[in-house]
């Protein structure tokens, strides 16, 4: 009993984040995108417009969900739980404090790349339930791109692994206490990083690499046809997943929630360690996020063929002799 | 494709894409060069020039300038105006046309201001008002002279 | 080669872009035939917005025409009204006094630049900038602003008139021209950082959308488009109108074809416009703002034809006048028509989103192709 | 070329063209049915090249209509108007698409709004207006109730 208790608390806390952190990444986004383009954004609901992305959640609630006449019904409506099952899932493993974590999985970066490829089914399934040729067109798009960059995300990710030797979040965090990696680890790297980033920008179909909804070319792509709560499903995965993405590459790279320490500096460690590990946590991962919405306003979507050359031609090979470089400086001891 | 031109290729997108991630992150950091114009509360002054409605100005005794010559009913392209004259008896006991109503659509204006040029006593002009939407139709249909109105003396 | 990628066959998906769509920039529609992503045939279908201006015109008098035409291609609505002035001045036989004409091409070629930078804007938000859309509008407001000053309006300005233009000159105009221009010249640098000089903007650009010198002609190309394949073609430089042809004007040529060549010629020619400004704008003679003409214009039984260098293209305006108070007959030679009839040549064998990229650089204004 | 010359280049190819005081450009009358081949020398021969056709209209008249091509040549750079007249019932004259592509949709919009059939035009249907218009709107005497205000 006390067990399905747990079970349920754990649960309606997942969602209550989700639906947190949807609203405060949704608001960030368009106040970001506003002063990059010299507005200022939602300022009308709430105290600076910080409860306007509440009163559109309420505008989606109370929207009619429309099914388009020639839809497979079952898997249409079933596409966005989907979406939304596959993100629940990823919260899992991840660490937003020091201590608190829901499942310490020895194998937690296997557990996430593999479900996190849970992404692309939805999507799938979204274009091709809709009866749409732009949906259509976008879901073949998102499955060619995901497929693709999941190559590479996941070589940047073994980088780190075999740093390591270990394929536990919690010690790769630990294997971070005196020096987070994208200090210690050299070049290397830093040139796993930056592949990182630019893959799990593709991976969530963020631009320059939303090809899946590219509005310029295919309106909205896989989620044409949806609306309301559907619509909202969708859209809510999407920023979950950005901030899951951004939270690992703060794990991977910048420790986690492990505080910035320099050396035998014992006076400054000490302040350091002062500051709640969840603010460290919750500040990189945000940090990562902002970045990744810098590249959305600053940058021209590419075309489906540069896309996929970007990722066989330039990221694949280099990430690959990155591995290689890795295990080098692993084995030599390269590394502080 | 050579080693170096593959490798000169990525540094040089990345310089040339971090130089745009700088121009937007200045604007970012920067929050003055907001051009915004919050427009309810903020209603910035319009030239006298713009050309918002058609008015017919009256002085202080609810005179206006309006002879009724229909020179501006003609030179509207879109059949905005209709002026409907009155004969009338002046001082001298001649009998002279007037003007009895001066109907303005606002629904069929284009402000093109051909009117206001074409009036040889400069009875109508353009007002800067520019918040014309209502609910009823009806209520674009306007006439510009005041009741009670009259011609100014001295006008021919 | 392009004939053979337009044959159609069985499971060709066949996809409406428009008439509601985000990148037509208005009610475009194109029914666009695919081979999984690369575009095999585009059939542009029109008239969502016909008007009917020319039957309009014909019952309207030559003072009246005017105004409608601000209302085809309403980025540049003063070039337009430009261009019906001078055919029926050319009837009228009037001499114009200088000062409108310089107030005329001062104005058409801030249009120019107003022009441009909204279709800068626009281009990069069809490749999926969205930010450098806002950057223009900070520019073109300005623009707006002065005009609205003199003109009293800010899009269908309905200012240039048979003999001259309505109003003389607004006595901030020339203060805040050289505003602009100050401003203008500060922030063109930014369009390059944020644009021009981006690497995937390059890619997308570079080698699509295709068309030779040759069939830029065929196609009756005209404007930026076919001068970015090496037509010479600007009307202001060729036949030369009001006082074009004593300013210093260079005709942009590229001989590149692709979109990145428009691209190029567009960001010159808001160079070149500026010059011309500089160069009027301390220069402005005195006299009159309009030459006196009769309060009912009658052209003499004839045709006239008048052509001026829009921000698209070739604008021409044909009248067939009876001597009567209302033309005969107008037809209007938009350079929008001419040049959107060649996007299925430059379309065949790219991908959708280089269809797009290539609406995009044709700087399509729906209502100019419409009328 | 100037004008002059012009009236003598054409007059060779085709000595039944008639020419009209044109005030600008050389006007140049011809029967619809030379039309075709006359506009294959007008672009093909060398020292006329006319490769731009910028303008493509009609003029219906009380009692005929009347084809007007302005053409240009981008290498010589001159102009001439030519006119062919059609009769008002069932007017055809020949396609040119095949010579200046730009007149596939200048007589699309021709056909549509003036109901001038094009021979042998590869795609000859309205261009502006809805499929199934009736009438041709462009002609002097269409009248229609419903979308036309008189004011």
């Amino acid at each position: 009993m006390a067990l399905f208790l747990e079970f349920v608390i754990a649960g309606l806390l997942c969602i209550g984040l989700f639906a947190i952190l949807g609203l405060v990444l949704v608001l960030m986004e368009r106040k970001v995108s506003a002063y990059m383009q010299i507005r200022l954004g939602p300022n009308r609901v709430g105290p600076k417009g910080a409860l306007q992305t509440l009163a559109d959640t309420l505008k989606l609630l109370s929207k009619e969900g429309l099914t388009p006449r020639g839809a497979d019904r079952f898997l249409f409506n079933l596409a966005p739980f989907v979406a939304m099952i596959g993100t629940m899932l990823l919260l899992a493993p991840i660490p937003f404090a020091k201590g608190f974590q829901l499942w310490d999985i020895n194998i937690g970066v296997l557990y996430i790349s593999a479900v996190s490829s849970l992404a692309v089914i939805s999507i799938l399934l979204a274009g091709w339930a809709s009866n749409n040729k732009y949906s259509l067109l976008g879901a073949m798009r998102s499955g060619a791109q995901i497929v693709s960059y999941e190559l590479s995300a996941g070589l940047s990710i073994i980088a780190i692994v075999v740093l390591t030797g270990s394929l536990s979040i919690s010690d790769i965090i630990a294997s971070q206490a005196d020096g987070w990696w994208i200090f210690k680890g050299h070049l290397p790297v830093w040139i796993a990083f930056v592949t990182f980033i630019i893959a799990v920008t593709a991976e969530t179909n963020r631009a320059p690499f939303d090809l899946a909804e590219a509005e310029s070319e295919l309106t909205a792509g896989f989620h044409t046809e949806y609306s309301g709560m559907k619509f909202a499903l969708f859209f809510l995965a999407e920023y979950i997943n950005i901030f899951i993405v951004c939270a690992i590459g703060a794990i991977l790279f910048f420790g986690g929630w492990m505080p910035f320490h320099i050396g035998n500096w014992e006076g400054f460690n000490r302040i350091m360690d002062y500051i709640p590990s969840s603010v460290w946590f919750f500040g990189k991962t945000f940090f990562l996020i902002f970045v990744i919405m810098w590249f959305r306003w600053t940058f021209p979507r590419l075309r489906i063929d540069q896309l996929l050359n970007l990722e066989w031609k330039y990221l694949l090979p280099i990430s690959m002799v990155n591995v290689l470089l890795i295990t080098l400086v692993a084995i030599l001891g390269w590394h502080f | 494709m050579t080693l170096k031109t593959y490798f000169s290729n990525i540094f040089s997108t990345i310089r040339s894409l971090l130089k745009g991630m700088r121009r937007t992150g200045y604007y970012f950091t920067h929050h003055k060069e907001i051009i915004t114009q919050q427009y309810p509360e903020y209603k910035p002054p319009l030239p006298e020039r713009f050309r918002g409605e058609v008015v017919m100005p009256h002085n202080a005794d609810n005179e206006h300038k309006c002879t009724g010559c229909t020179a501006c009913e003609l030179a509207c392209p879109n059949g905005t105006i209709k002026i409907v004259t009155k004969q009338e008896i002046n001082a001298a006991g001649k009998k002279k046309k007037a003007l009895d109503t001066f109907v303005y659509h606002l629904e069929l204006c284009t402000m093109c201001n051909l009117c206001i040029v074409a009036c040889p006593t400069d009875a109508i002009e353009m007002a800067q008002s520019f918040e014309h939407s209502v609910f009823d139709r009806n209520s674009l249909i306007k006439t510009l002279n005041e009741p009670g109105s009259k011609l100014e003396e001295g006008i021919e | 080669m392009l004939e053979e990628i337009g044959k159609t066959e069985e499971g060709d998906l066949i996809i409406n872009i428009g008439p509601q769509h985000p990148s037509t920039h208005g009610v475009l529609h194109l029914v666009i035939t695919l081979n999984g992503e690369t575009v095999k045939k585009v059939e542009p279908h029109l008239g969502y917005i016909h008007r009917s201006i020319e039957k309009m015109s014909e019952s309207l008098s030559y003072r009246q025409f005017i105004y409608a035409t601000s209302r085809m291609d309403y980025l540049s609505s003063h070039i337009n009204n430009h261009g019906c002035a001078l055919c029926v001045e050319q009837g009228l036989e009037v001499e114009i006094p200088e000062r409108a004409q310089v107030i005329r091409v001062l104005m058409g070629e801030l249009t120019r630049i107003a022009s441009h930078v909204l279709w800068w804007g626009a281009l990069a938000m069809d490749v999926g900038a969205i930010t450098p859309f806002f950057h223009a509008f900070r520019e073109r407001e300005l623009l707006n602003d002065l005009m609205e000053e003199t003109c009293g309006a800010r899009l269908t300005m309905n200012y240039m008139v048979p003999g001259g233009v309505m109003f003389d000159l607004h006595p901030n105009f020339q203060r805040r021209v050289h505003e602009f221009i100050s401003m203008f010249k500060s922030k063109i640098g930014e369009y390059d950082e944020l644009v021009t000089n981006n690497a995937i903007f390059i890619n997308r650009m570079k080698g699509v959308g295709y068309i030779s010198r040759e069939d830029a002609i065929s196609y009756g190309c005209s404007g930026p488009v076919a001068r970015a394949s090496g037509v010479s073609c600007d009307i202001r430089k060729l036949y030369p109108y009001d006082i074009y042809g004593k300013v210093q004007l260079e005709e942009v040529l590229d001989d590149g074809g692709d979109c990145y060549a428009r691209y190029i010629v567009r960001m010159k020619e808001m160079q070149q416009s500026l010059s011309v400004i500089e160069q009027l704008i301390d220069n402005i003679p005195s006299g009159d703002h309009m030459a006196k003409t009769k309060a009912v214009l009658k052209l003499p039984k004839g045709e006239y034809y008048s052509r001026v260098e829009t921000a698209r293209g070739e604008f021409g305006v044909y009248i067939v006048s009876e001597g009567k108070m209302t033309p005969y007959r107008i037809k209007y030679r938009s350079p929008g028509f001419s040049n959107l009839s060649a996007i299925d040549h430059m379309a065949r064998g790219q991908k959708i989103g280089d269809l797009v990229a290539i609406m995009g650089s044709l700087d399509l204004v729906i209502p100019d192709i419409d009328r | 070329m100037t004008s002059e010359a012009l009236k003598t280049a054409i007059t060779a190819l085709l000595p039944e063209a008639a020419f009209e005081d044109g005030r600008e450009w050389l006007n140049v009358r011809i029967e619809a049915k030379d039309w075709k081949a006359f506009a294959e020398r007008l672009r093909y021969q060398p020292g006329l090249d006319f490769d731009y056709l910028f303008c493509l209209t009609c003029v219906d008249w009380p009692a005929h209509m009347d084809m007007v091509y302005h053409l240009t040549s981008t290498v010589h750079r001159h102009t001439v108007v030519v006119k062919a007249k059609l009769e008002r019932e069932d007017p055809a004259i020949d396609t040119v698409c095949d010579i200046w592509r730009t007149a596939e949709f200048h007589e699309r919009e021709v056909y549509d709004l003036f109901g001038v059939r094009f021979n042998d035009h590869p795609d000859l249907r309205r261009l502006l207006l809805t499929d199934d218009w009736k009438g041709w709107p462009l002609r002097k005497d269409y009248e229609d109730p419903v979308n036309m205000i008189k004011l």
